[in-house]
């Protein structure tokens, strides 16, 4: 009763100021959630899916996705995984250049020429992973873990989210490596457990609304890098989906609750 | 990187060897932010492979080899505390979205509690409200203060801290206000 | 500049009619620099009658959400909502209730 | 000489065809009021009495003023409408909404808030006009790098 009494006595302790910071941003970040455009990206997502494009003038209604060509419901909840057309683990944005550069026969310079872009025109890639993403609601999370390849990119991924370089000497775990910590207001979540890393990585990709655009992971990624001082990752690159093969595998078992809405 | 793995068995642990030659392949430099910057230096490499618990006698070896890097400005290292808050506001300086040459930020207030007026604090790093009213502003705390700035690795091998003068980050002015901001009297931290 | 998608879901919660409608548009104020350019009007019908009308600003957020209530109601009420912006532009949608 | 007549009547006829509602009333004095009391002045509302019967939900901290989610109603009986001001906004008037017979008085939105500021709901029942407030804390989110 003693050991009860002095942890409830401690938990009062904290500064009340802390506490109902902590509270009241929960509470913003469900109050926007609620009223959320994000839906409004996925109808875009939807268009662009069944708009023929490239020199084929083929759309993308016929890509595997890794459940067979062109089926959507659950497909993005399986990914990372390995593709044996392709020979290798690939997440969505490099599995949607795999089918734009394959099925609708555009080059890959002309592809990616703009996959990151800005609240006044959002990119190909971003209104696509909202609409595919959205198919996987509900769903749980199991990337591929059973082949080499996909073996490989998480013990990869896993040295990464360690590795301390760049700049400022940081690694993910610099930011994302201690319980309860902030980056000013922002609570960064110790994604190397799966019980912090499930609820981060089944609202992914997102609509952020603080610049009103719709954000992917491959983005995600890139601009944290970018944060750490390091040279910029190549769009879908191995050394990307090793990462996002290893946060999606460390939270394997939730179900997909996205595409997300975020600060 | 085929021998980086034994095809089929499970696969050996990735080294930080390993792991560099994958950003080698896999980055490229965009702005200042060029590719250098993924080849590890003594320190990013023991703290990697030790898991920031370096063994006691290579860390010490190494802070002291961290602690020659900076060069302490002669006189008092108090600069003026007013630009120091808005340097430890500013969260810029060394990205590749960032101009080269022009003035950098601290982004402290990323990490920790400075002024009292400022609600939105990081606590990834310990809160400094008060540090100069508690620890005076005598040669030794501004010297002190001064070089974990600059090399925040001299003092603690493996810190979360950058190195913000050592990494061009801040300037020794720049710095000078950051001390001021911590132990100036006049400073909110220490009203 | 083409008016992009609008969706809504009208639902029927604690004996009234519920209806949540996104709208894309920018919502531009004039410190972004860009020319102003916002959703001034937005009407709502139900069953072919207006129940509400709203004057919103440069104030409200981009890609609009709103959620309003209309008074009893029933499955497969017609409800519409319209907006037009300070350039004339405008957009509506019309559904049934769920 | 024809074809530049017929492009000109089709270019009129166009003109007027657009839809009446695109010139609906857009209230431009209360909307360019800089202060809330200017706003409240040109709608008629200058003191509104205190009222415990409106309602506002909205969060008291907002990581970033970009979108601050706001849910108002009024439990004042003949609410026929309901203003949202965000006092120190450059131009604090945010929305009017009217509700007709069939609406309640209930709105919810997201609104910009260019700083921590009170947001002010005024309740306009039978031609008498009631107020409530709530301070929202507005605070810089990220890395702000």
């Amino acid at each position: 009763m003693k050991r009860f009494l002095a942890a409830s006595l401690l938990a009062a302790a904290l500064p009340l100021a802390a506490q109902d910071t902590r509270k009241e941003i929960q509470r913003y970040q469900q109050m926007i959630a609620d009223g959320s455009p994000v839906e409004l990206f996925e109808l875009e997502g939807e268009t662009l899916w069944k708009k023929p494009q490239g020199p084929r003038n083929i759309s993308l209604e016929k890509c595997d996705l890794g459940l067979g060509p062109g089926v959507l419901k659950g497909a993005y909840a399986r990914l990372p995984r390995y593709f044996k057309d392709a020979d290798r683990v690939m997440d969505l944005e490099a599995r949607l250049l795999h089918c734009m550069t394959t099925l609708q026969g555009r080059s890959r310079e002309e592809a990616t020429k703009r996959v990151f872009g800005n609240e006044n025109e959002p990119s190909e890639m971003e209104y696509l992973s909202a609409y595919v993403a959205a198919q996987s609601r509900g769903m749980k999370m199991a990337a591929g873990t059973s082949h080499p390849k996909e073996k490989e990119a998480f013990e990869l991924g896993r040295a990464m989210f360690f590795h301390r370089a760049g700049g400022w000497d940081m690694s993910c775990a610099s930011c994302h490596g201690e319980e309860g910590k902030r980056i000013r207001m922002q609570d960064l979540p110790v994604l190397s457990k799966p019980e912090f890393a499930r609820p981060i990585v089944a609202t992914w990709p997102a609509y952020r609304v603080s610049n009103s655009q719709f954000k992917t992971m491959q983005w995600r990624i890139n601009d944290c890098y970018r944060q750490m001082r390091y040279p910029e990752p190549k769009f879908a690159s191995d050394a990307t989906i090793a990462l996002s093969t290893y946060l999606a595998v460390t939270a394997a078992g939730e179900p997909y609750r996205g595409p997300g809405t975020k600060r | 990187m085929k021998a980086l793995f034994v095809l089929g068995l499970i696969p050996v642990a990735v080294c930080a060897q390993d792991v560099q030659k994958v950003l080698q392949r896999d980055f490229q430099p965009r702005g200042q932010a060029t590719m250098d910057r993924v080849v590890q230096d003594g320190v990013q490499r023991v703290c990697t492979e030790s898991n920031d618990r370096p063994p006691a006698q290579l860390a010490k070896q190494l802070e002291a080899d961290q602690l020659k890097t900076i060069a302490f400005p002669q006189g008092s290292l108090i600069g003026d505390w007013k630009n120091g808050e808005r340097i430890a506001q500013n969260g810029r300086g060394g990205q590749w979205t960032d101009a080269p040459g022009a003035a950098g930020g601290g982004s402290c207030y990323n990490c920790h509690q400075l002024s009292p007026q400022e609600a939105s604090f990081g606590t990834l790093g310990p809160s400094l409200l008060r540090f100069g009213a508690t620890r005076g502003n005598g040669p030794e705390i501004q010297r002190y203060v001064y070089g974990k700035i600059y090399n925040a690795k001299a003092y603690n091998l493996c810190s979360q801290m950058p190195r913000l003068g050592y990494s061009g980050t801040l300037t020794p002015e720049q710095i000078k206000d950051l001390v001021a901001l911590l132990l100036d009297p006049s400073s909110p931290v220490n009203k | 500049m083409a008016v992009g998608p609008m969706k809504m879901r009208a639902t029927i919660a604690g004996g009234n009619t519920d209806v949540r409608v996104l709208m894309t548009h920018p919502m531009t104020t004039a410190q972004s620099g860009q020319p102003l350019h916002f959703i001034q009007n937005v009407v709502v019908k139900q069953n072919g009658k207006t129940v509400l009308e709203a004057e919103i600003s440069q104030a409200v957020s981009r890609n609009p959400v709103f959620t309003f209530r209309l008074k009893g109601g029933a499955k497969g009420d017609k409800i519409e909502v319209s907006w037009v912006d300070n350039k004339g532009d405008s957009n509506k949608i019309e559904s049934a209730v769920a | 000489m024809k074809t530049t007549r017929r492009t000109l009547i089709a270019a009129l006829g166009a003109l007027l065809l657009k839809p009446l509602a695109a010139f609906a009333a857009w209230n431009e004095q209360a909307f360019g009021a800089k202060t809330a009391a200017d706003a409240l002045k040109t709608l008629g509302a200058s003191s509104p009495a205190a009222s415990k019967d409106i309602m506002i939900e909205a969060p008291q901290i907002a990581e970033n003023g970009a979108v601050v989610p706001i849910e108002v109603s009024s439990s004042i009986p003949g609410t026929s409408s309901i203003a949202v001001l965000i006092e120190k906004n450059p131009f604090p008037l945010a929305g009017r909404f009217e509700f007709r017979d069939g609406a309640l008085p209930y709105v919810k939105l997201n609104v910009k808030m260019g700083e921590t500021s009170d947001v002010r709901v005024i309740a306009t029942a039978g031609g008498k006009h009631f107020a409530a407030s709530r301070e929202i804390k507005v605070t810089i989110g990220g890395c702000g790098g």
